[in-house]
């Protein structure tokens, strides 16, 4: 059930370069059922900007009542966000899409979680089930620089967790695709978030043999399936009529499923 | 007595405020947040004889108080529509507006020919006026001599009222409206649209798939007003306003200006509650402006 | 080098940023807050042959992300503008671009005659476009005819190249900017406001005394960029592009879409030191975006 | 000289119905010299709304370097104005304009202070600084109603003050203008700021035998001379060319100077 409320700010920090942790707190929370699904935001109630903004559930407080999340300022609407305070509302529509199956993964298994930059957060809610259940999780995690690295530390707490920086400056140097290639081949299961590149090499590498789950971003006018601005075509009909929309048909899916 | 009622060519309104094409979809969506009963009508995305995917992503990019689309018309097709989605739309009491699209005039003609025979849709919508498509639909939006014979081989087949929607990328808008009303125009719809670009400033490309695409919210109010002020002094058909409708303030203002009804677009992305607020809002608006019933407002700003 | 330089038909510009026509007076107020010589160029505000009152108050009114105005092109007249406002000017080594304005060719032409012969006038801008003004100003801005013959008119007694503003106010911008070119132009600017309106809440009546007025602002600088893009691939000579210019990431929008230096308006009343910041603060941005000379923007869109 | 400041809120509160208080402090206040002079404000710096929105000045602290003013909260510009905070900062360009010549009036004379709804604020820096010269002042101060009646203490600790409310509930049942009718002609000039029909009331009933200085209202682009949007015509050329501005040749005019 979607919901739309003004929910209290109970702490924002940033916590790498540019990278804030926002947590929120309301009603709303009580509907968050999935890892993976998002929350459509506005920050101001002006008309610059206008639209809201797509952002990850990065973690669930149901008895708090509370989530988490963890997002870039870098524009305009993220910019506003970070100044919000504690005690301050923000307008938020959620939660949204479908999230990751956590039951595609079974008591004893052991899955992959890779993450790309701002593609990391929602994995650490899917890391917290995934391991409730008894999976065994390896997270797989990619910034560009040590500066943006965030979450080492929740991560290792709950599985196996390698670092890579694109520039070497932190952890394994290279990319997430190179150090799951490095790995004993023994996992099932990928769930994976991050730059489109990162999902098509994970998609096209492992997408055949393994069980992959792949978060897909796009540019969304209402972020709930109503104005066709997030549409991709389905992968059995690549040129056909034939689509489904990142917000509300997504923003997980089976690899192979859709075109990205 | 209902202070918010509207009667117009083929259309009974509970009140004037309906989403606009495009931004509502079919209603499934919205039909989560509210009754869509309480709205005065739908205007129901685009339908064109078949099919079609639209345009590559990315189809939206934010502007300052404004968004530009490029949807490219995506739809399921005439004959979904009429199986699927206007079925489903009759649950509701709400009278539909369905949106016509196409290249050609037999395009319009095939989709008004059948889709006007459904129970549910009390009024066609002319979209001759879309800037995102690229076959030729252009020259019915901005020609009057076109756009004049679209109109009428359209009411030559429509067995219920047709509205036009027009285009402001237009030199002459009056011009425009006084053609579609001389080619048999129930009423007016205006406006779609400003064609508008955004460029990315890292790759220097359009952020858009498209390049261009259709300016719309709040930015441009301000010409829909102007436009509206204009044409509802030069015709006699009523014509339904929209263009960065946000409040009830808004609503008043178009209809001072000469509407007598309106749509809301963008606005439902910013707030999916945004018609029904409008509609609960509107009564107190109306107290406090000391106004009896709505139709004391129409074209007000000129009479 | 200096890499913000940009050399176009009459004017050595310093860098691309200058003051946008009507929005900066003749200079006097804003020289209080920098030095002048720092602009590339300033636009001053319209001439007319004689002195002009303008149009009655209300002239301004806020819009979403935007202002109407409607001044009506108050001016000096251009005895006074010759003998007083320029020399004034003289003072600072800034090029200086005189917009020039009446109700029919003979206006434009004996403005033109005289003003192109003041020492610190680099170009003309012919504003074809100006949308507040009743006699007849609208068909030099929207009849390509007319407006080839009102260039060519005024490039024969012209002493500096001309540049001449388009108004966004039309259906096909690309056939004016062609027909401004095949008159002679040297170069144009664009954009000019787009028509608008605003109506009181409480009165019902337009906001603006003139009744509708201009649209300037951020709210219109994805029609600026549309447009400029599309013209800036169909005619020859340069563009000098504005329209809701804010910062330096908007500038460098607009020479990727085709302009080759920019003018700010309205941006001037909400931040008076506007055009001073965007000049200091834009080899930042050319050195974060990897790009040595600004010319390598011009275009980049589309080239 | 005209300056361009990041102001700090000093105080702010509401002292009638959306009437609000606000005290600003900075090195801007250093150039303030005359009562009736404006500011010209944004409270924001997004792009809605737009425009800077002219404030009077109703008096200034040189020790503190703070002055403070006095608005109504009506629009979106003010409405966001209110919302500001202590210790948030506001963007001020001023002091802007012409005010008051308090050299008008000279020690022992009587003047009359006239005031409605939002415009009585300046007339108290005006009231302050002729009473400090030995002028004895009057105040009339009209409001629409009791809940928009403000600052009637600190007038009242300056000179005579007389309230006038157009429903009655509150002082003197009618408008300033009544008023000043029923008063003892001894006052040689008037100061007067409020609404353009009793500007004009005061023009017409006492332009030609007293001293009367109007402060004026018009929509306003710059503020500060440069986009002709605030024009009035000058009275000896009511249909010509010649004409005033009321941001930099007022707000302040002589009575007879300029059509009103
Ligand atoms: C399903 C989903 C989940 C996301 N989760 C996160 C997250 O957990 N943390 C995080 O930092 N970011 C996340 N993003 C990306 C985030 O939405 C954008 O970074 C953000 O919208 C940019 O807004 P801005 O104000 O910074 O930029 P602006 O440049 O002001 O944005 C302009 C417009 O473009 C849109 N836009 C810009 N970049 C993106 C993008 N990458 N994806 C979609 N729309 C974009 C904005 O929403 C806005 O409409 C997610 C995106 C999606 C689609
Ligand atoms: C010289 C001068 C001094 C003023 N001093 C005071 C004061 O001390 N206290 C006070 O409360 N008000 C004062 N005003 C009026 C004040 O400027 C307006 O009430 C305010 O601009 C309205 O803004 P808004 O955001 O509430 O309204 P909106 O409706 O959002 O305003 C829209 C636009 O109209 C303009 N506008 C609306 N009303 C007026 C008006 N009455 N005068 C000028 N522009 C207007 C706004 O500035 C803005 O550009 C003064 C005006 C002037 C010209
Ligand atoms: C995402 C989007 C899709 C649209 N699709 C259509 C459409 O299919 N047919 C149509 O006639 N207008 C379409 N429009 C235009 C709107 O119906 C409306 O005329 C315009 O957006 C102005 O109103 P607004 O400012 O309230 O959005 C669309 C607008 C948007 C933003
Ligand atoms: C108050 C005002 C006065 C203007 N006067 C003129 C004018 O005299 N001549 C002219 O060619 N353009 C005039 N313009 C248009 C501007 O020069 C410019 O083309 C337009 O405002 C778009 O730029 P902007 O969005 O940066 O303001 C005026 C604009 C404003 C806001
Ligand atoms: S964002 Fe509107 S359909 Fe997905
Ligand atoms: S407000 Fe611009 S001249 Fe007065």
């Amino acid at each position: 059930m979607i919901k739309n409320e003004c929910m209290t700010v109970k702490s924002q920090k940033q916590i790498a370069a540019a990278i804030f942790e926002l947590t929120l707190s309301g009603e709303l929370v009580s509907a968050m059922d999935q890892p993976g699904q998002f929350v459509h935001l506005k920050a101001n109630d002006q008309l610059d900007p206008l639209l809201r903004r797509p952002i990850s559930i990065c973690s669930i407080n149901q008895d708090r009542k509370e989530f988490t999340m963890i997002y870039r300022a870098d524009g305009k609407g993220t910019k506003q966000l970070s100044k919000k305070k504690v005690h301050e509302t923000i307008d938020v529509l959620g939660p949204l899409g479908n999230g990751f199956p956590v039951e595609e993964a079974s008591f004893g298994e052991t899955v992959l979680l890779v993450g790309g930059g701002i593609g990391v957060p929602p994995l650490y809610e899917l890391s917290k089930r995934l391991k409730s259940s008894g999976v065994n999780v390896i997270h797989i995690l990619g910034f560009q620089t040590k500066q943006a690295v965030f979450y080492e530390a929740e991560f290792a707490g709950l599985g196996e967790t390698y670092i890579a920086t694109a520039d070497g400056s932190y952890g394994i140097h290279g990319y997430v695709t190179d150090v799951i290639t490095s790995l004993e081949n023994s996992f099932t299961t990928i769930y994976s978030c991050g730059p489109t590149m990162m999902l098509r090499a994970i998609e096209k590498e492992y997408g055949a043999d393994k069980k992959v789950f792949l978060s897909l971003e796009e540019r969304m006018g209402c972020g709930i399936g109503a104005c066709f601005a997030c549409v991709c075509h389905t992968a059995d009909d690549p040129d056909g009529f034939s689509y489904k929309k990142v917000c509300s048909d997504g923003p997980v899916f089976r690899a192979g499923e859709v075109v990205i | 007595m209902n202070r918010l009622s509207v009667e117009l060519p083929g259309l009974s309104l509970k009140n004037p405020i309906m989403p606009a094409s495009g931004c509502f979809g079919f209603g499934r969506e919205y039909s989560q947040f509210y009754e869509l009963s309480k709205l005065g009508a739908i205007m129901i995305k685009a339908t064109t004889p078949e099919p079609r995917f639209g345009n590559p992503t990315p189809r939206v990019a934010e502007t300052a108080a404004g968004m530009l689309n490029a949807i490219g018309l995506q739809n399921p097709g005439l004959k979904k529509v009429i199986s699927e989605e206007l079925p489903w739309l009759t649950q509701y009491d709400v009278p539909v507006i369905a949106n016509i699209a196409g290249s050609k005039i037999e395009d319009y003609t095939a989709v008004a020919a059948q889709i006007s025979q459904a129970p549910n849709v009390r009024a066609l919508e002319l979209n001759i006026s879309c800037p995102n498509v690229k076959e030729g639909g252009l020259a019915f939006g901005t020609i009057p001599e076109v756009a004049k014979e679209v109109t009428k081989a359209v009411k030559a087949v429509s067995k219920v009222p047709v509205y036009v929607k027009l285009s402001p990328n237009v030199t002459d808008i009056v011009e425009m409206a006084k053609a579609v009303e001389a080619g048999g125009a129930d009423g007016l719809t205006m406006i779609n649209t400003l064609l508008g670009m955004r460029l990315d400033l890292r790759t220097a490309k359009p952020v858009l798939a498209n390049r261009s695409g259709g300016l719309s919210g709040p930015a441009i109010k301000p010409v829909a007003i102007r436009m509206i002020h204009e044409v509802s002094q030069h015709v006699s058909i009523p014509i339904i306003g929209m263009g960065g409708i946000n409040s009830c303030e808004d609503v008043i203002e178009f209809l001072y200006a000469g509407a007598s009804a309106v749509a809301i677009g963008t606005a439902n992305f910013s707030d999916p509650f945004i018609c029904s607020k409008v509609i609960d809002e509107l009564p107190e608006l109306l107290d406090e402006l000391g106004i009896d019933h709505l139709s004391e407002c129409i074209g007000r700003s000129w009479r």
